[in-house]
């Protein structure tokens, strides 16, 4: 008579997953749980996860490869479009590249402009993750407030810059153009709005017992798994690693700006739920702080040859920034000519999604899949590329 | 800002080409000589009875107006399938908030197909993900209804030269409404909605009846480009 | 009154409950948007709905267990409401009430329920299996609050006929259950919770993790029946707890007023909170709301 | 950095630094000696956090640039480790097991560039594209509008070049 139970190695139980008597789910393409078009396939014993792979690939679009093929000028509209929810990192990050081989100076109103942008999109991309993260409990109502309040936000940026998702704003040597009439004074009335916003979600969903009963313990990220697993951004400010790139490798303004990291000890959704909300306050005081620092005049953009037969240096950099997801980063080799070599970006969801939660799913119910799989913040469209 | 004429009655995408004279030394098989050989066409034999093999019938219409009185049903309850394929989808977030709700015009998003009613492509299609849309809007009980939001589920819009996602996804399924833009802002989606919602009290939308009618034609499209065909052929 | 007529006047009153509970399903799809900063769908929506979902064209079965699945469901909502008083006093709307017809609606509400197993297991579908499972686990757990606070009322009023539970509370609000068995009422009404799966007990039909629960494959004009039975079941559920817990309603507009605030009890919990895994559930009906019902079993039996 | 590179230069056979702003070390290793080099900056210098692992295709040189790059969240500093391989018969050490990540990278690479590393998890498996039938895709000689071409057609569009019309309308006298 064969044991119900599986052999226990090394104190952990060992299934036979060819013997067919586990269950196997797929989460997703197809699925409201999964962060975007991504999938994953489970094989579970009872409620309880014993095997997780991650499938990705349903939003390949081979960026990388068609930015060989275009100029440079021409690569801004496709940057963007790697992460949706915070294009603004990608344009950034591609300027800087360029202007680090190309050795350009930025003018200072320049640099507060893109330090506002990179924030204000922050805060964007953080009320809709909370949003994902309270609806992946079932708490459907802080998702609805979040994702209602995030329109807001886009309202600025596209009285700002002329569009509400893709704003390719920052250009090489500058950005587009300065702030419009008025637009400061609204700006504080969203931030305004939105600290009133927090502390709402403070009471109903932070504090709330069952939410605390389901995150607490779910998927314990420990200070060893960090450098194994490339663990970067508020994923291992969950877990007591204090690593900002806006702190440790200033750039930009960060350095003129009073801030400091946000830090939780526990590692676990809850910690990083937690941190999230934090920096949601933070970025909020960054952009207040930047709002009234900022040079009113000046120049914001740096006169450029023509932008179609831009001829970058040859050479190879890497730049990186702080994206809400952790260190986003932008590998540029240029070999002289008018077009890009090639361009690898380094998104990371990329380890978060694939090596990460492919172990931390494994003992994890089902139900917590979803909440688990918010809770590392994974973007499937910076994963392919 | 909304296209509703589909030539429908175009050819089937041309093959390849004859480019065999081109010698290559890559070590890779060449895609230039593909002749529509499948790594895997169907699943196996055994396996075929787990899935229906009637063909789609074109559906017929009742009594005109018992039909209008659907068509009226079917227009003011509209079920989104929660299946984001693209960019677009980040646009679906809004849309059911509190700015633009749509739920006040009676549409949900729907997390199973087998219950949506609407196909919401959200932009770029990845081959990857063709397959699954196939198989989605294949699982969904007609009359269904396609709107293909943002300008490269028209015509590839920036990814014109990507080698992974289709340009053109009418050749794959029926859409009844185009909304462009990249993106389309969520009014525009919203006028899409609404544009849908004529066309089905017009009786126009009648995209399952044409998957049904043309179903070679969209079979063969497909099967060209999806080239890991493990899946049922028919599957209702 | 003679049978023939009891049984027109019966499907009178199935037909009052259904557009009843169907426009209460509406109103709570409206309260729920509200909550969330929304307008929210017209209130007739679930009738619009339910028309949509029978003028679909092609259905598809995986079978005759399949077919009967919605079938058992809907039977169980319309037997549920069959045995169940609904004005007291009226001789027109009392259906088939009987001296132990408490005991055929208790049996009847979990009749549907098992059905719908039977039905939805055949669909095939892993989410659906994963549901079934959880809600049978859940629906376990909730039974035995709803099992002891009946139990404690039948104990208190010394009878199994729901109109003499409704006739004992008659002359002053003072005389409902709700003020002279509390502990009853309230382990009946937490149970309720887990009825109606609204949150935190919503496990069952959790839409990111098994989106829509077991009736996954259900399409067409099975979707249709079930969301008919909705309307039913809510409408029958309601008018049991008005009747054995809020003293009953001798017209029409109390019985939809009692109904709507013992409805908006779980749906003002449902807008707020997450929602528990199967085994919290579990662990929540089994702990408090039974203690409780033991006691109010105890309390009048000693 | 110069003197890490000097210390290292006495155990590795390293060429071709350069240091960009002060923190950004590259150079060019040999291909037998990049794990226990990688082993070494990991495990002694402090360089535990693998950023990425990246592939430049040198289609003129024949030659493919494999690029890792790992930094020190210490004195926050970057080493980019670049190492040459042959174009035509690309294989290279794998790097899984001192990074848990590294697998999926190499999973990518071996998909995009048809690079092999023997002994990394899961490599054969489709990761991105499935039932590709092309060369790798990110190859330099892979032409990816003719494959468009080939496989898919497009509608047709009334479109204005966007080079030529930035050119009339930016910079008419050029």
């Amino acid at each position: 008579m064969e044991s119900l139970y599986p052999p226990i190695v090394n104190g952990k139980a060992v299934y036979d997953l060819e013997s067919q008597k586990y269950l196997k789910m797929w989460q997703g393409p197809q699925h409201p749980g999964v962060t975007g078009n991504m999938s994953l396939e489970l094989d579970i014993c009872g409620d309880e996860v014993i095997k997780c792979d991650t499938h990705v690939g349903y939003l390949h679009r081979g960026f990388e490869k068609l930015m060989e093929r275009r100029r440079y000028i021409n690569c801004f509209p496709i940057v963007c479009r790697i992460c949706v929810p915070e294009p603004d990192t990608n344009e950034y990050l591609f300027a800087t590249a360029m202007e680090d081989l190309m050795g350009m100076e930025i003018p200072e109103r320049a640099l507060w402009l893109r330090t506002l942008n990179l924030e204000l999109s922050r805060l964007a991309s953080f009320l809709m993750w909370i949003g994902g993260q309270s609806g992946a409990f079932g708490m459907g109502t802080v998702a609805q407030w979040t994702i209602a309040y995030r329109d807001y936000v886009l309202d600025l940026f596209e009285e700002w810059t002329g569009a509400r998702i893709y704003h390719m704003y920052m250009t090489p040597g500058g950005v587009r153009g300065a702030l419009p009439e008025g637009w400061v004074n609204r700006a504080h009335k969203v931030l305004d709005g939105a600290s009133k916003l927090l502390d709402e979600i403070r009471h109903v969903m932070l504090n709330n017992a069952i939410f605390k009963q389901r995150a607490v313990g779910l998927g314990t990220i420990t200070p060893d798994m960090m450098d194994r697993y490339g663990i970067v951004g508020p994923n291992a400010r969950g877990s007591g690693v204090a690593r900002d790139i806006r702190m440790d490798m200033p750039y930009l303004v960060y350095p003129l700006l009073d801030f400091n990291i946000e830090t939780e000890s526990a590692g676990d959704a809850y910690a990083r739920t937690v941190v999230r909300w934090k920096e949601i306050h933070q970025s909020i005081s960054l952009i207040r702080q930047i709002l009234a620092k900022m040079p009113q005049s000046g120049a914001v953009h740096t006169t450029l040859p023509n932008v179609l037969h831009l001829k970058v240096p040859a050479g190879q950099t890497y730049v990186r920034a702080e994206s809400t997801r952790g260190e986003y980063g932008y590998f540029m080799v240029s070999d002289g000519s008018e077009f890009p070599r090639k361009v690898t970006v380094r998104g990371p969801s990329y380890t978060h999604a694939m090596a990460l939660l492919e172990d931390l799913a494994v003992g994890v119910n089902i139900a917590d899949i979803a909440g688990l799989m918010v809770s590392l913040h994974t973007y499937p469209p910076e994963i392919e590329r | 800002m909304i296209d509703n004429e589909i030539n429908y009655d175009s050819e089937p995408v041309a093959n390849a080409g004859d480019n065999s004279s081109n010698p290559t030394t890559s070590a890779y098989p060449d895609w230039r000589k593909d002749d529509n050989t499948l790594t895997n066409a169907g699943l196996p034999d055994e396996e075929q009875e787990w899935f229906c093999d009637a063909r789609p019938q074109p559906a017929r219409k009742s009594w005109q107006p018992i039909e209008d009185f659907l068509n009226w049903a079917r227009a003011n309850s509209l079920w989104i399938l929660a299946f984001g394929t693209g960019c677009g989808a980040i646009e679906l977030r809004p849309l059911v908030t509190s700015r633009y709700d749509i739920s006040r015009l009676g549409m949900q998003p729907r997390p199973t197909p087998r219950q949506a009613n609407v196909f919401m492509i959200g932009g770029y299609v990845s081959i990857k993900t063709l397959k699954r849309i196939v198989r989605s809007y294949e699982q969904m009980q007609g009359p269904k209804f396609v709107v293909a939001v943002c300008s490269c589920a028209i015509n590839g819009g920036m990814y014109w030269d990507s080698y992974n996602t289709v340009k053109r996804i009418d050749e794959y399924i029926p859409v009844d409404v185009y909304v462009t833009g990249c993106m389309p802002r969520p009014e525009a989606v919203l006028a899409g909605f609404t544009k849908l919602k004529e066309l089905i009290k017009a009786g126009k939308a009648e995209g399952q009846n044409l998957y049904a009618e043309k179903f070679d034609w969209y079979k063969e499209n497909q099967k060209k480009v999806i080239k890991d065909w493990n899946m049922p052929d028919y599957n209702w | 009154m003679s049978i023939a007529l009891k049984i027109v006047w019966a499907f009178i009153s199935l037909g009052v409950v259904t557009v009843w509970g169907l426009t209460l399903n509406g109103i709570v799809h409206k309260i729920f948007a509200r909550v969330q900063g929304r307008l929210g769908p017209p209130v007739w929506q679930p009738f619009i709905d339910i028309a949509k979902n029978n003028a679909i064209r092609t259905a598809i079965t995986h079978g005759i267990m399949f077919y009967l699945g919605p079938v058992f469901r809907i039977a169980g909502g319309i037997g549920t409401y069959m045995f169940i008083p609904v004005l007291f006093g009226s001789a027109y709307f009392s259906n088939f009430s009987m001296s132990g017809d408490i005991l055929l609606v208790m049996y009847f509400i979990f009749f549907g329920q098992l059905g719908m197993a039977l039905g939805a297991g055949e669909g095939g579908h892993p989410y659906s299996a994963i549901a079934v499972s959880r809600g049978l686990a859940q629906m376990t757990a909730f039974e035995v609050p709803f099992a002891l606070s009946i139990i404690s009322l039948v104990v208190q009023y010394g009878t199994l006929s729901i109109t003499e539970i409704v006739a004992a509370q008659q002359g002053s609000f003072l005389n409902w259950t709700l003020f002279t068995n509390p502990l009853a009422v309230i382990a009946a009404m937490i149970a309720m919770l887990g009825m109606n799966m609204y949150n935190p007990f919503s496990v069952v039909i959790a839409p990111q993790e098994i989106p829509i629960g077991p009736p996954t494959e259900y399409q067409a004009s099975f979707m249709g029946l079930l969301a008919t039975n909705r309307g039913i079941f809510a409408g029958a559920k309601l008018v049991l707890y008005m009747n054995l817990f809020f003293g009953g309603a001798t017209n029409l507009p109390i019985l939809m007023l009692k109904t709507f605030s013992i409805y908006m009890f779980s749906v003002f919990i449902g807008a707020a909170y997450p929602r528990f895994r199967t085994e919290n559930s579990i662990r929540f009906f089994l702990k408090y709301p039974t203690i409780l019902g033991i006691i109010s079993v105890l309390l009048f039996s000693l | 950095m110069e003197q890490l590179y000097n210390n290292l230069s006495l155990q590795f056979e390293l060429n071709d630094f350069m240091l960009r702003h002060g923190t950004q070390a590259s150079f060019i290793a040999k291909r037998e000696q990049l794990v226990s080099l990688l082993t070494n900056l990991r495990d002694i210098h402090g360089y535990t956090h693998l950023v990425m692992v990246t592939c430049v295709d040198w289609l003129e040189d024949k030659l493919f640039q494999l690029t890792y790059i790992v930094h020190n969240h210490h004195d926050q500093s970057d080493i980019i480790v670049k190492v040459l391989i042959d174009r035509d018969m690309p294989e290279m050490d794998s790097i899984h097991h001192l990074w848990e990540q590294g697998r999926v990278f190499q999973r990518e690479l071996h998909e995009m560039f048809g690079i092999s590393f023997p002994g990394s998890p899961g490599q054969d498996e489709p990761m991105i594209l499935e039932g590709w039938q092309g060369p790798p895709p990110m190859r330099r000689d892979f032409d990816t509008k003719e494959y468009c071409e080939a496989n898919y057609s497009n509608r047709e569009r009334d479109s204005r070049e966007p080079e030529e019309h930035m050119q009339r309308k930016l910079y008419p006298e050029d």
